[in-house]
């Protein structure tokens, strides 16, 4: 085993920021070397650093067989490191093809393209992916899910010596992960060194040999991932003792029905789903990629049009046809896709957070009481542990984990009667997803109704009273909540193609 | 990128204006060079008479670039400013010269068409989701049209309105201080430029601008009626244009049809000097204000030093050119 | 169809003086009981847009046309197509350089801007500090009157310096700021020309503006400003043309070509200079427009 | 969004064609609703002769569109097609009839000269990291200038060039077939066009064009060289800016130095109709040239219909602005 990367002493600064302080991590070929730490501890900078983005201020990268560390993407790229981004970054207009080729396309004389060898090779490589996507493929059509595989190829596609993934399975669901292993599996048996990073600790026990555990910008410590209990990992990362207790399933039988959907449908997405939730209710959503879960949401927030069905608020006919029409009818959403829907990227985190309730800071003549919004903004702050130098840093320079800190606070300030949240704790670390966990069941015993859709099991069975499933497009069942459902029946329900009667 | 710049200081007064030193002061470098430079250059340069001369030249073209501040910051662009402009001074002239009605009606009905052309704007681009480029410059071509139709070809003339002329050419500030006879006209800039700048950093309305031109669908799901705002924000923009039509038709005591073409590119040139980005979501009325001073001062100076037209033109490319540049490097710098 | 149908191409349309040019032309059009049109282009760069408006004429297969050439080598072609089809050519305002206009009613723009110069040094005792502002530094009337101008002066008023010659594109709001900038670089300046409409009253402007005592201002064309600021003394004098008078001989011209009557090779339709004294003349009212 | 109108097809040429029939022959409803207007309103509108004048009176505007297509898709913008245009052609001028030289050179020295500017804007926009608006409102200015110094404020005439009006006006279609006459300048705008279709689709470059207007920041993360390949763009389309100026002299048979102010936003306006978005990353060259026609057709079909010309702007404006919407509603509807 040589050793592949050998960073020590690294030390970044942004302004306000001291993002890494004498940092030390190697990497070995033929391991899986997994990178932990909170939101914000300065993982991505460090990655970004051994994969030419940024330059260091201090200290030494050694990669073998070079003289020098990477000072651009292209020279890590010639130096054999590919990374997948934490935050996507595809080209939207182009294909799934041209995107995984960018900068490398087939070519023939005089700069023409090869289009066919492009589309070939892509498709080769989405095959070694189980992956069933057409190389042609719009990418801005593609869901996150869609769009983190395509990064994924991308990066393979390099067939580098060093493989960066920063929370490559964020987005994905359990089908997804296993086939990404697999791949990761056979990647490790060819002598690639990987770095993984992610916030779904069960993964770590799955498929990393080494853990490394960082926090505050600062190394704590490397250790052996098989013989590392997951509580001690935690522990390292948060600097305490995380508890999360399953809670009691109350009772809503006598609770008033808060939203109920009727046979919605649109265009070849959707059918028929109907379902209802009553107040004091968490509703997990559950399914594989594309299901239509968060096409379902989007219709009831009145982001996408509906082509037939009823919505009723408190038992009301509600013709909802904006997301104004919804937030005024005490509906809530918060979107999967943080970055484009989420938030003004380079407004503060003090002005996202009031975003949606900005009427609570109006004056009549339409004035804003900052100082009201600085208030709640440093509440926010200070509840959800959002790392940020301070509310008016522009929201684009926080943390992966922390920008969704601050679109969950968004929506808590809101306060509507009916919450739907999509992904919630994408990309969240542990300690504070307990945290957002606990927060949604406070919502929930003060009356609220919640709709949780999340890709990772665990996390709907964990939170949910009630699992509605999807199967494309149709809701197939809804099962009880806590520990008599099983993974099994979900994912039954999960791949039942046939519409199947609904037993509530 | 800096944040600092994009986002007006929240709090108080003293704030911003510290703030405002801090950041702006250099941006103000390449206006202070090009002072310094004509000011050597030319004797003649330097006076009172020529500073008065040289705000003057900017009233109408900062007012027009303030209101297309307004539009650029929600990520959009208004090609239809200068022909707006005459377009409200030619409905000013109908009012005043061809209704005879008193002044005041004039004033409202410039301003008032002014904001009724930008609610079309903005409900083309809102509601009927034309991309604004296309909006504008129908409406550009529509008003520069229905300027000519309603005037019969024909300059307007406010002879018979006594006191027109002083909304742009009379000096409130001089009958107080005789020394300082700034004409109104500059004073209803910085007025507008003012009240513009208190819009943006301390309304929502001023925050929706920003957030629009930011991630305009994040707002929408945040529940936000985002087109009612862009409507009203093209209004308030439409609204100012009709102050700039009131300002040109007092400085040429005649509402002149045929006027106003080219007027847009000097306006959103103003605006991007001025540091505000055409992709939206960042930019400052002072930013505005500058950039507008810079091309005042520079075609005065090289008119005053009597530089060869063709070279005139030649020398204000580059040195817009290189006044954005060195606005670059300072604000990479600060970072 | 029986109506003969006369385009007129122009450098310009919404200017007053073409306005006017066009009222001439409706006039004739009206007595002589032909249907015409009447277009130009926004400014006076646009060649090529001219020669578009030229060819949609064309294209509707007129008697004959009417054509102020921007630039009257570019033209060529398409009025020899026109002379081919036998649609005679009527050229108007500024000639052009070819034998096929049947005849060209115009104004001698440097004739009239020497007369300019020579007011001007009566006016300012044949000494001291003049300056120009221009509406156009490339078409053929800016060029004619700024160097019939200067040319006069050169050759006959040796103590007249000529101080500066600038442009404003015959916009007023840009000829103020033009004249303002002269003003104020030269403080002991003692006259200034503007060589069309929009350039006069920016004169005009620029010194009501500065309050500049002692400019004798001389203006060209008419319009309501430009005789206010004579009546009222603020402007010395001014050249007009005879605008109506080019639009309505221009009409008549092209119904007798179309007659196949014989036309003398230029109708002069001559420029007067006008004052407070003379300006209600009717003479000159009759030239006069606002 | 749809996706396919966007991207052209990347396979055979049959294959290119079924999609453009099926993607664009509804986005051609525009153009084909006005000439059918047109032809029902006068019976001198659909003459060869005069589709031939409205083909050549595309020309030129066509060809500064497909230029400025290029800078568009990268989610730039270019604001000096027209002067740029001039200077090329008085490049040219200067080559031919000022020195002398033979004809290819003349060629030569306006389409060097266009991707000369054309590297410059692109080496402000890539390396300085001047807004595209900027660093092309400089260049509009500087060559506007330059254009008068050069020529000396005044037309350079070709008369001594035999041949150089042929480049435009000749008809090499008209003498193989006599009853089809299209003028060269109309052929030339074709050529142009299918070999800016052709590097767009299926080159390295093209592939780029659409790269940086979708996410610069992902293609440089790639490793690819943005500023190289960026600067590269604008000089291609700086090298057909140059073809635009050759065509507009040889069909004035002059070099006019001042014009070309305005035919920028005209060239723009054409992209934009033709279904480019001004934020980079879709576009296509057959929708701006259909853009380009759709205003061709609407300028000389309302001058046939002899509609007065205040009211021609206003109808244009209100077409421009209705043609666009349709386009709108077409793509939402085929999504
Ligand atoms: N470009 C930047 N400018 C300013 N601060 C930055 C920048 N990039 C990162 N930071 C700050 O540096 C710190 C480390 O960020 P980093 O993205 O490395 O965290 P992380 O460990 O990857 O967190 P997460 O798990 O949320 O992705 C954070 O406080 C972040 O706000
Ligand atoms: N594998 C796929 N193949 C084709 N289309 C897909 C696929 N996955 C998603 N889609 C598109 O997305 C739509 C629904 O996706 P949606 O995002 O609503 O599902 P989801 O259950 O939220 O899944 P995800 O985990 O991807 O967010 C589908 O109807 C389809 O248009
Ligand atoms: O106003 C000008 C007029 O005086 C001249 O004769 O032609 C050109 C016009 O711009
Ligand atoms: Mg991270
Ligand atoms: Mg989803």
């Amino acid at each position: 085993m040589t050793k592949l990367v050998e960073m020590s002493g690294i030390e970044k600064r942004f302004p306000g920021v001291h993002a890494l302080k004498n940092v030390q991590f190697d990497l070995h070929s033929g391991e899986v070397h997994a990178l932990m730490g909170e939101n914000g501890a300065g993982k991505s900078t460090l990655m970004k650093i051994l994969s030419g983005v940024y330059t260091r201020d201090g200290g030494t990268v050694d990669i073998d067989g070079f003289d020098t560390p990477p000072d651009s993407p292209r020279a890590a790229q010639d130096m054999g490191i590919g990374i997948i981004h934490q935050e996507l970054s595809l080209m939207n207009d182009l294909t799934a093809a041209q995107n995984v080729f960018i900068g490398r396309e087939p070519r023939r004389s005089f700069g023409r393209l090869d289009e066919n060898a492009l589309n070939t090779q892509t498709a080769e490589i989405f095959a070694s992916m189980k992956l069933d996507m057409d190389p042609r493929a719009q990418v801005g059509d593609q869901t996150i899910a869609r769009q983190q595989l395509i990064e994924i190829a991308k990066a393979l596609s390099y067939k580098p010596r060093v493989l960066i993934m920063d929370e490559p399975t964020a987005a994905l669901n359990d089908v997804e992960i296993a086939e990404l292993f697999e791949v990761i599996r056979r990647l490790k048996a060819d002598g690639v060194g990987i770095i993984y990073i992610s916030h779904k600790m069960d993964e770590i026990k799955r498929i990393a040999d080494r853990v490394t555990v960082m926090r505050d910008g600062a190394w704590i410590d490397t250790l052996d991932a098989a013989q590392t209990p997951l509580a001690k990992i935690i522990e390292l990362m948060v600097g305490r003792e995380v508890k999360d207790e399953p809670p009691v399933i109350p009772d809503t039988s006598g609770a008033e029905t808060a939203l109920e959907v009727r046979g919605l449908r649109r265009g070849r997405e959707i059918h028929d789903v109907s379902f209802s939730i009553k107040q004091g209710e968490i509703l997990g959503f559950a399914g594989l990629m594309g299901a239509g879960r968060t096409e379902v949401a989007r219709i009831i927030f009145g982001a996408d049009p509906r082509d037939g069905g009823e919505i009723l608020v408190h038992g009301q006919p509600c013709n909802i046809r904006s997301p104004y029409d919804a937030v005024g009818a005490g509906i809530g959403y918060l979107s999967e896709d943080r970055k484009h829907f989420g938030l003004a990227l380079d407004m503060t985190v003090r002005a996202n957070i009031a975003m949606a309730a900005m009427g609570k800071f109006t004056s009549k003549t339409g004035v804003l009481n900052e100082a009201a919004m600085k208030q709640t903004a440093d509440g926010f702050i200070k509840q959800l542990g959002i790392r940020t130098p301070s509310d008016l840093q522009d929201v684009g320079l926080l943390s992966g984990g922390n920008q969704q800190k601050v679109v969950i606070a968004k929506w808590l300030l809101r306060d509507c009667d009916i919450l739907i949240f999509d992904e919630p704790t994408r990309g969240i670390d542990v300690g504070a997803k307990s945290e957002i966990y606990r927060l949604l069941e406070d919502l929930a015993a003060q009356g609220r109704a919640i709709i949780v859709i999340s890709s990772e099991l665990p996390e709907v069975m964990r939170l949910s009273h009630r699992i509605a499933v999807m199967c494309e497009g149709r809701l197939t069942g809804i099962l009880p909540g806590g520990a008599d459902t099983t993974q099994e029946q979900i994912m039954e329900l999960a791949t039942r193609r046939e519409a199947a009667p609904v037993g509530e | 990128m800096t944040s600092v710049t994009t986002q007006p200081a929240p709090s108080r007064a003293s704030k911003i204006l510290g703030a405002l030193m801090h950041q702006r002061l250099l941006a103000f470098a390449s206006l202070i060079v090009l002072l310094i430079v004509f000011s050597l250059a030319s004797p003649n340069f330097m006076q009172t008479s020529n500073m008065i001369a040289i705000l003057q030249a900017t009233s109408v073209n900062g007012v027009l670039a303030i209101a297309a501040t307004l539009v650029i910051i929600t990520g959009g662009i208004d090609l239809s400013v200068g022909t707006m402009m005459t377009f409200c001074a030619v409905m000013a002239g109908v009012v005043l010269t061809k209704a005879g009605l008193p002044l005041p009606l004039g004033v409202v009905a410039a301003i008032g068409a002014g904001a009724f052309c930008g609610l079309c704007s903005g409900t083309f681009v809102a509601k009927l989701k034309i991309p604004p480029f296309i909006a504008t410059l129908g409406m550009m071509l529509i008003l520069k049209g229905l300027s000519l139709v309603i005037s019969g070809t024909r300059p307007i003339y406010f002879n018979d309105t006594p006191g027109f002329d002083l909304i742009s050419r009379g000096s409130l500030i001089g009958e107080v201080l005789p020394f300082l006879p700034i004409p109104n006209g500059v004073l209803i800039l910085f007025i507008v430029a003012g009240a513009a700048s208190y819009i943006l950093s301390r309304t929502v309305l001023g925050r929706y601008c920003f957030a629009l031109g930011s991630n305009e669908e994040a707002v929408r799901l945040s529940g936000v009626n985002t087109d009612r705002w862009k409507i009203a924000i093209y209004a308030l923009s439409g609204a100012i244009v009709g102050i700039g039509g009131l300002l040109i038709a007092s400085r040429l005591n005649s509402a002149q049809p045929a006027l106003g073409l080219g007027y847009e590119l000097e306006a959103i040139a103003a605006v991007v000097i001025g540091g505000t980005s055409l992709s939206g979501g960042r930019g400052t009325i002072i930013g505005t204000l500058i950039g507008a001073l810079i091309m005042a001062v520079l075609t005065n100076g090289l008119r005053v030093l009597s530089v060869a037209q063709e070279w005139q033109t030649v020398v204000t490319g580059a040195i817009i050119i290189l006044a954005v540049y060195a606005d670059m490097m300072r604000r990479r710098k600060a970072n | 169809q029986d109506e003969l149908y006369i385009p007129l191409v122009s450098k310009g349309f919404q200017h007053q003086f073409w306005q006017a040019v066009q009222a001439g032309a409706e006039q004739a059009a009206a007595e002589a009981g032909v249907r015409i049109t009447f277009e130009g282009p926004d400014n006076e760069t646009m060649v090529d847009r001219q020669i578009d408006m030229l060819a949609a004429a064309l294209a509707n297969n007129p008697a004959a046309i009417g054509f102020a050439a921007l630039d009257s080598q570019a033209a060529i072609p398409l009025l020899r197509q026109a002379h081919e089809a036998g649609i005679p050519i009527v050229a108007f305002d500024s000639g052009v350089d070819s034998d096929i206009p049947v005849t060209t009613a115009t104004t001698d723009n440097r004739a009239a801007a020497a007369l300019a110069a020579d007011k001007m040094a009566e006016l300012i005792g044949g000494a001291g500090k003049v300056a120009v502002v221009a509406h156009d530094q490339t078409s053929r009337t800016g060029i004619d009157r700024r160097d019939g101008f200067l040319d006069q002066m050169a050759a006959n008023y040796p103590d007249i310096e000529v101080v500066s010659v600038q442009y404003g594109q015959g916009d007023q709001l840009q000829s103020t700021e033009v004249a303002k900038a002269i003003l104020i670089a030269n403080p002991d300046l003692d006259g200034l020309f503007g060589t069309n409409e929009g350039s006069a009253i920016g004169v005009v402007n620029a010194v009501r503006e500065l309050g500049s005592e002692g400019v004798t201002i001389i203006g060209y064309d008419s319009g309501k400003a430009q005789t206010d600021a004579i009546r009222e003394g603020l402007m010395a004098g001014a050249i007009t043309q005879n605008p109506v008078g080019i639009g309505y001989e221009t009409v008549m011209a092209a119904v007798k070509a179309t007659n196949g009557e014989t036309l003398p090779a230029i109708i002069d339709t001559g420029f007067y200079y006008y004052d407070q004294s003379n300006i209600d003349d009717a003479e000159i009212q009759a030239v006069l427009y606002d």
